[in-house]
């Protein structure tokens, strides 16, 4: 029967409902006490690695990290990708945060700044333990937490600058560079960029051509690297890439070109293709950026902090965001970036801040 | 069109219909390609067509396996994650940093043969499951993506195969191996469209399907293998993505599907099927990446090149549909 | 069927993992389905009508950002002109769709790309944040401490829509479009108008779906929503409504998009590794579409 | 030649090129084939008539493997057989041409022709264009067409696409090493006069080497080309009839069990028309396929137009109904200027329209009765902006039993009705309003048989004689001059002349043809 009643009727219904239900709350009900600093049993721990996906090799290694550190402290890591996508990260934290909360820690990539914020709000809410990496707006900061232990990053800018400089000291100080930015909304690829833009200033002789976006991607920086190289030609003397991915496609892209060695190309990161470019000289320079550390680091924080081995309320003011330490790889200390290396001491709970390069500007 | 009488004219009209109708994109491939030319010096120089042209290669060749299917009236979203798969089954055979294998060609071709299972995958769902293709080719594309996912394994395949990086770098006659791989693609895919069973029967599909049933011909595995050779393309196509980049990547096919579909589109092949073809595809690959190698070319800004490329693929189906639009025609 | 399809995988994750099936996940899960409800409430019209939508999530997006540029000067206001707005959007599409006579696949997949670059612009390619959300918050409040509110509008918008689409003969005339469209226009079925106004309502669910993402993000950025394009068509598909038009309904869009909210959310919780929640999410979409399509109403598959 | 002990043979003639004995088909609810018997001779026409829901289709589609019936023999030149496919039915040298084309549009005819048989002309998958030119050319040949094998099917004119069909259909010789039954069912109803004639002498030369069985709703046809007729009724063979000497009238009889009336046309209701004012008058139209029609139709007057394939008819009627663009001259209605640029002013102007194509174009399927019959006046069912589910129920019952509609219930999907209740559900859909001024009828009658047309005649005469003009596109010259009062004759896209049809003062035929030629 095509009847126009049920649907009016569920309407009805729903908003009777709605009126007789008269107050609103900000909690679903049954809510639980939050999780008293540092109570749990280190068994009781449950630890939570989350990043954009398992597919690329930075996100890889920052896994395998928090594998490691796991297992060190008897536990497993719970691996969460969400393949890039800001709101299917919102929807895995609230449903994590839905479970059980008490002796929960996270170490979290946003996938973006704006991403930061609620993930900060819900775990806090929850009561779980939190280290966030990268991406998070200046005016959030976990001193204002209790739950948000830390924020990790490392100085976009001054990245953005070192391969800059390195890149115009390679051509000679003086030329034509093109630049690979990388995805515009996120605040590593700002930074960066504004890295190079300083780096540029200084440098008077280098000129930037031209700058495109190839959004992080390998694939994308192969075809934009060939288009700007045709339009641009024989001025290009070098290639700025705002990450190593975007680094290695433009090598592809010279080499397709028949320009293999002629162009300096710089990127940022350090992950083992571009160290291993660095070392045999195709590749001029990158910044490290140490994915098994970062992987393994944000839990270990976590964890002293939920089994009460570090009390947030004591932790240096300057540790809560902090820049870590980074280096310019170049030919003459790639080979010691070769094998990345993670000493275990580094995640005792004593020692989890020891590469803070310093506080979050 | 001028007032014309008789039944000998009217059919006139449907010939002359068909005639303006196929003319379109390449009259727009010509115009926008002047315009460009026009405002770009370096646009119109000899080496940025040879870079548009090879540009194209992957995209012809994963729209060739598209056109295939969108002949038939399907719809194809699986490229993306058979390209993955592919890539990564490529790049762990042939000779690589991460395991001994040195297969070359052997590899090659069963990352190709991988690709076909995933068509036929594909096929088998439509055709047994009764999913409608795009649900079956978007589940494939995820599964596609998972298989890729786990051949990764967190570390990056870097290929060492000579034969397989010179795909990229080498060039005949001006343009690499790889643009050569796709002509004979597209050529292949011609013959295959007009020479054979399948083909014909692809695009006979696109017309009427209940004819076909009525006349004895068994349909289902003419899609099926329509299908399959469809990814056999998109294996292909993996491949080579992963002879340009050098390694093996998970999201080798990131954006192919919805690029490669453009392309037929604006091309002239439609999505409801039975109209359109192989050549009518390259002509709208050929399209799409002029449109955005001149974008760059003429400095428009990154923000807004996406939707310039937005606007101009409707324009150029508005401009290819509005001289025979009748007030009674179906769009869907 | 589909509520089949949904039961089954809820009785599935519960077996995978125990700890799944309490109040507050649940909960969750609604709260978190809200906004792919609605996005995927406003795209079934068009699919009703033989059309598609792509251009949904870029939409939501460019709105994500409007009402995050427009919440500090608006105030409360802000919320119904980025609804306006989308809506306007979306008609717009509608016109260019109808009045140009190009397929609604083309226009909105050019629209996606026009409107995405749109909101980089805007945005300037940044996030935009909230930091006065109380206009919005109340979309964060749980009704009768159990149900969320977006949970509960995101239902209300169904109802809303589907009531009156029942309700009047715009079931007849989204029907008879979708199934026949010539058909339909020599019966004097104002086709046209019905295409316009299902993408005007399309772009309306957008930007209230944008609203439920700026409540729960504090933000609004210029990708925030392009990830649930693909899981929006999923959501009508899983449904069982047919891809070809003139069959389905918009309930059957929301349990669908229940459906792929639980493998979306549901399988990463239960402990699925990542590789393996990529493959069970391509097989369990491809059977849960095979279950819930009525085959008597749809002759050929294609 | 030896016939079979057990069977008594049908006639002293030679073992029958098919028989059909006591096939029984049950539907839900509806027996269609009732223990039907049937004879096909070899080398003769069989005629096959009878009402919709006679069983007709159902037989047929027995025939050709498309239907397993329940109970009941098919016999292939006197041995039994089962037929479960229509590729089972082509190796037994059975072949059917469907009522509805069944030609894929966009590949050649020469494709078409060899579609699931291509023999030679495809080896290992691979096509060779040459000798599937030369294979089509041979079917070709055979029925005597001049068709171009290599040209798209779409662009060939519709009794063109009839050849290529039968062309196709005799391809069944190559799967069998005996003659052939062809079955043409309704060969006929979208023809014009002349391809009728070539398609008859086309089914004379079958003859010489094949058995034909014919389906045709216009008896005189069936009488014109068959040797003999098989009368179906109620799902049983009825009776046979020689054609020498039978009129249609006798079939006529037989098909429905009692003597049919003399006055098929309904003429005794005609009223004589006397208005001072035409209700539609149309001056100096002029679109892409016609120029400068006149046109005056008065209220009650039913002007039939009439004209060969391409004479711009179609396009006339199209453009009365807003579809087709015009380019010049102006439309009234009662007087007053009406514009039409969309069908949804002429659906407010009154104007009604009964597209031919009533599948595609007529109905929406898989839609209710009810749904398809409150379509276009969507007030009659509303209060305010809302269905109302009880006036709507008490609408479309009232109207189904008003024009006598046969349908389970309000709710069936009109797809499962008989095309001559899915006719009068369309013509309701402009009736229900009751502000039906102007009806355009193109080719209302296509299809339907001589019960469910005579029931459309009567309900054209009745809207006439409420005061509704119609403009009637007509399927045959004989429909035309039957029901109008008034017929314009269109040649090329002009009105080549009108001639006066006043009830008991019709012209001929022939004078009509003189002027569409």
């Amino acid at each position: 029967m095509r009847i126009a009643i049920r649907p009016a009727a569920v309407l009805m219904t729903l908003s009777l409902a709605a009126a007789a239900l008269a107050g609103c709350s900000e909690e679903a009900a049954g809510d639980k006490d939050p999780a008293g600093a540092g109570a749990c049993k280190p068994a009781d721990v449950k630890l939570v690695g989350q990043v954009r996906n398992e597919s690329n090799p930075y996100e890889a290694s920052w896994l395998a990290g928090g594998d490691a550190f796991a297992k060190s402290v008897g536990l497993t890591q719970q691996r969460l990708t969400y393949g890039g996508d800001s709101t299917k990260q919102q929807e895995q934290i609230s449903q994590l945060l839905a479970g059980d909360t008490k002796c929960l820690v996270m170490n979290v990539l946003p996938n973006g700044d704006s991403d930061t914020a609620p993930i900060v709000k819900g775990a806090d809410k929850a009561g779980a333990f939190l280290v966030t990496q990268w991406n998070k707006p200046a005016d959030l900061k976990p001193a204002d937490y209790k739950t948000w232990i830390s924020h990790i990053t490392y100085n976009g800018v001054e990245s953005g600058k070192q391969i800059g400089d390195a890149l115009a000291k390679s051509i000679g100080g003086s030329g034509g560079i093109i630049a690979l930015q990388g995805v515009l909304d996120t605040a590593a690829a700002k930074d960066r960029f504004a890295g190079l833009q300083a780096s540029l200033k200084e440098n008077a002789g280098v000129q930037l051509l031209d700058q495109q976006t190839a959004n992080f991607s390998r694939a994308e920086a192969l075809t934009v690297t060939k288009t700007l190289l045709t339009k641009h030609g024989d001025k290009v003397k070098g290639i700025w890439a705002a990450n190593d991915d975007m680094a290695l496609g433009a090598l592809e892209a010279l080499q397709q070109a028949g320009k293999s060695g002629k162009v300096a190309v710089v990127g940022i990161d350090a992950v083992p293709d571009a160290v291993t470019a660095v070392q045999n000289g195709t590749m001029t320079a990158t910044v490290s950026s140490d994915g098994t550390w970062q992987g393994g680091i944000g839990l270990a924080i976590g964890f002293c902090a939920a089994t009460g081995k570090l009390q947030v309320k004591d932790i240096a003011a300057d540790n809560r965001a902090f820049y870590a330490e980074q280096f310019l790889i170049t030919k003459d200390n790639a080979a010691q970036f070769a094998q990345p290396k993670t000493d275990p001491a580094d995640f005792d709970c004593a020692n989890v801040f020891k590469r803070v390069a310093g506080p979050l500007k | 069109m001028t007032v014309t009488t008789g039944v000998a004219a009217s059919r006139r009209i449907i010939r002359r219909g068909a005639a303006f109708r196929d003319a379109g994109p390449p009259v727009a491939l010509v115009v926008i390609f002047l315009i460009f030319a026009a405002l770009s010096p370096q646009f119109r120089s000899i080496a940025n067509v040879q870079n548009i042209v090879d540009a194209a290669a992957v995209l012809a060749v994963v729209t060739c396996g598209i056109t295939f299917v969108l002949m038939m009236g399907s719809i194809d979203l699986s490229s993306a994650g058979v390209m993955g798969a592919s890539a990564l089954t490529v790049s762990l055979l042939v000779a690589n940093n991460r395991n001994d294998n040195d297969f070359g060609l052997a590899g090659i071709a069963a990352a190709i043969v991988l690709g076909c299972a995933f068509g036929f995958l594909s096929g088998l769902a439509l055709v047994l499951l009764k999913v409608p293709s795009f649900m079956a080719t978007l589940g494939v594309s995820a599964i596609g993506l998972g298989v890729a996912t786990l051949m990764f394994a967190g570390v990056q395949p870097n290929i060492s195969d000579a034969m397989l990086k010179s795909w990229a770098i080498d060039r005949f006659l001006g343009l690499s191996y790889l643009t050569w791989i796709a002509a004979a693609c597209i050529l292949a895919g011609w013959l295959i469209q007009r020479y054979t069973r399948l083909g014909r029967y692809a695009f006979a599909i696109g017309g009427a399907e209940e004819v076909l049933t009525l006349s004895g011909v068994r349909v289902k595995p003419y899609k099926v293998a329509v299908f399959t050779v469809a990814g056999a393309f998109y294996g292909l196509a993996g491949v080579m993505v992963t002879s340009q980049l050098g390694a093996g990547l998970v999201q080798a096919g990131n954006g192919y599907d919805f690029s490669a579909i453009t392309a037929a589109v604006v091309g002239g092949t439609l999505l409801t099927g039975g109209r359109g073809g192989i050549l009518h595809s390259t002509v709208g690959v050929l399209l799409v990446m002029v449109l955005t190698n001149g974008l760059v070319q003429i400095g428009v800004s990154p923000y807004w090149q996406g939707g310039v490329e937005g606007l101009i693929v409707v324009a150029a189906v508005a401009a290819a549909v509005i001289p025979q639009r009748r007030r009674n025609q179906v769009v869907k | 069927m589909p509520l089949i399809a949904l039961v089954g995988l809820v009785v599935a994750l519960t077996v995978a993992d125990p700890d799944f099936l309490t109040l507050r996940s649940l909960t969750a899960v609604s709260r978190t389905a809200a906004p792919l409800i609605v996005l995927a409430a406003g795209a079934t019209l068009i699919v009703l009508c033989g059309g598609i939508d792509l251009s949904i999530a870029a939409l939501a997006s460019l709105s994500t950002v409007l009402l995050a540029l427009w919440l500090p000067d608006l105030g409360g206001l802000a919320t119904p002109v980025v609804i306006a707005v989308a809506a306007a959007i979306g008609a717009v599409q509608g016109l260019a769709h109808v009045l140009l006579r190009i397929p609604s696949f083309i226009v909105t997949l050019g629209g996606m790309s026009i409107l995405s670059a749109v909101a980089l612009v805007v945005s300037g390619a940044g996030t935009v944040r909230v930091v006065d959300d109380s206009t919005v918050k109340w979309l964060e409040l749980y009704v009768a401490g159990y149900v969320p509110m977006s949970a509960a509008m995101a239902l209300l918008v169904v109802a809303l829509i589907a009531a009156v689409v029942k309700a009047t003969p715009l079931h007849s005339w989204i029907s008879a479009t979708g199934y026949s469209e010539s058909a339909a226009r020599l019966a004097g079925t104002p086709v046209d108008l019905v295409k316009i106004g299902a993408f005007c309502v399309s772009g309306a669910c957008a930007g209230f779906a944008a609203v439920m993402l700026v409540s729960r993000q504090f933000s609004g950025g210029p990708t925030m929503a392009d990830n649930l394009l693909l899981p929006a068509v999923a959501a009508i598909v899983v449904g069982g409504t047919a891809i070809t038009g003139g069959h389905g309904s918009l309930w059957r869009s929301l349990a669908g998009a229940l459906v792929v909210t639980l493998l979306r959310v549901g399988l990463p919780i239960v402990g699925v590794p990542s590789a393996y929640e990529q493959i069970l999410y391509g097989v369990i979409i491809v059977v849960a579409v095979a279950l819930t399509l009525d085959w008597s109403k749809v002759s050929i598959i294609k | 030649m030896s016939v079979p002990a057990e069977r008594e043979p049908a006639t002293s003639a030679p073992v029958p090129a098919l028989e059909v004995r006591g096939l029984v088909k049950h539907y839900p609810g509806v027996k269609a084939l009732d223990g039907v018997d049937l004879v096909v001779r070899q080398h003769e026409v069989l005629g096959l008539a009878g009402e919709n829901g006679a069983g007709k289709s159902t037989l047929l589609k027995a025939l050709v493997g498309l239907v397993t019936p329940d109970a009941g023999e098919i016999y292939v030149r006197g041995g039994a057989v089962k037929l479960r496919s229509v590729v089972e039915a082509a190796n037994h040298g059975i072949g059917m041409v469907f009522q509805e084309q069944s030609l894929v549009p966009n590949l050649t005819a020469a494709e078409n022709i060899l579609l699931g048989s291509e023999g030679a002309a495809v080896r290992r998958g691979v096509y060779r264009w040459d000798v599937m030119r030369r294979l089509a050319q041979e079917q070709l040949d055979k029925i005597g067409s001049k068709i171009d094998p290599l040209a798209r099917t779409d662009t060939l004119s519709f009794a063109d696409r009839q050849m290529v069909e039968i062309a196709k259909v005799l391809r069944i010789e190559q799967r069998s090493q005996h003659p052939p039954v062809i079955i043409l069912d309704e060969p006929t109803s979208v023809l014009e006069s002349k391809e009728i004639d070539t398609l008859f002498a086309q089914i004379r030369r079958l003859r010489e080497f094949a058995s034909v069985v014919f389906v045709s709703h216009r008896l005189d046809e069936v009488l014109d080309v068959c040797d003999r007729v098989t009368v179906l009724r109620g799902g049983q063979s009825v009776g046979e009839v020689a054609t020498a000497g039978a009129v249609p009238r006798e079939l006529h009889r037989m098909m429905i069990g009692s003597t049919g009336s003399d006055d098929h046309y309904h003429e005794n209701a005609a009223e004589p028309v006397e208005a001072e004012q035409p209700r539609l008058s149309v001056r100096g139209l002029s679109g892409k396929s016609f120029r400068d029609i006149d046109l005056d139709v008065a209220a009650g007057e039913i002007v039939a137009i009439v004209g060969v394939h391409g004479s711009g008819r179609e396009d006339v009627c199209r453009a009365l109904f807003g579809i087709e663009p015009t380019s010049a001259g102006e439309i009234r209605m009662d007087g007053k200027k009406i514009s039409l640029p969309n069908t949804r002013a002429a659906c407010a102007a009154g104007i009604g329209y009964v597209p031919a194509e009533r599948k595609i174009e007529g109905m929406v399927g898989p839609m209710s009765v009810a749904e398809n019959m409150t379509l276009t006046k969507q007030k009659a069912r509303c209060a305010g902006p809302f269905v109302v589910p009880k006036k709507q129920a008490g609408l479309v019952d009232r109207w189904i039993e008003r024009l006598s509609i046969r349908t389970p219930t309000r709710d069936t999907a009109i797809q499962r009705l008989s095309g001559g209740n899915q006719q009068k559900v369309v013509l309701a859909r402009w009736l229900i309003g009751g502000d039906i001024r102007l009806l355009l009828l193109d080719h209302p009658t296509r299809g339907l048989d001589i019960g469910a047309r005579s029931e459309v005649y009567r309900l054209m005469r009745e809207l006439a004689a409420s005061g509704v003009a119609t403009v009637l596109l007509a399927d045959s010259l004989e429909e035309a001059i039957g029901m109008a009062d008034r017929i314009l004759v269109m040649n090329d896209g002009r009105v080549a002349t009108e001639v006066g049809c006043p009830s008991g003062g019709k012209p001929s035929p022939l004078d009509l043809v003189k002027e569409m030629v």
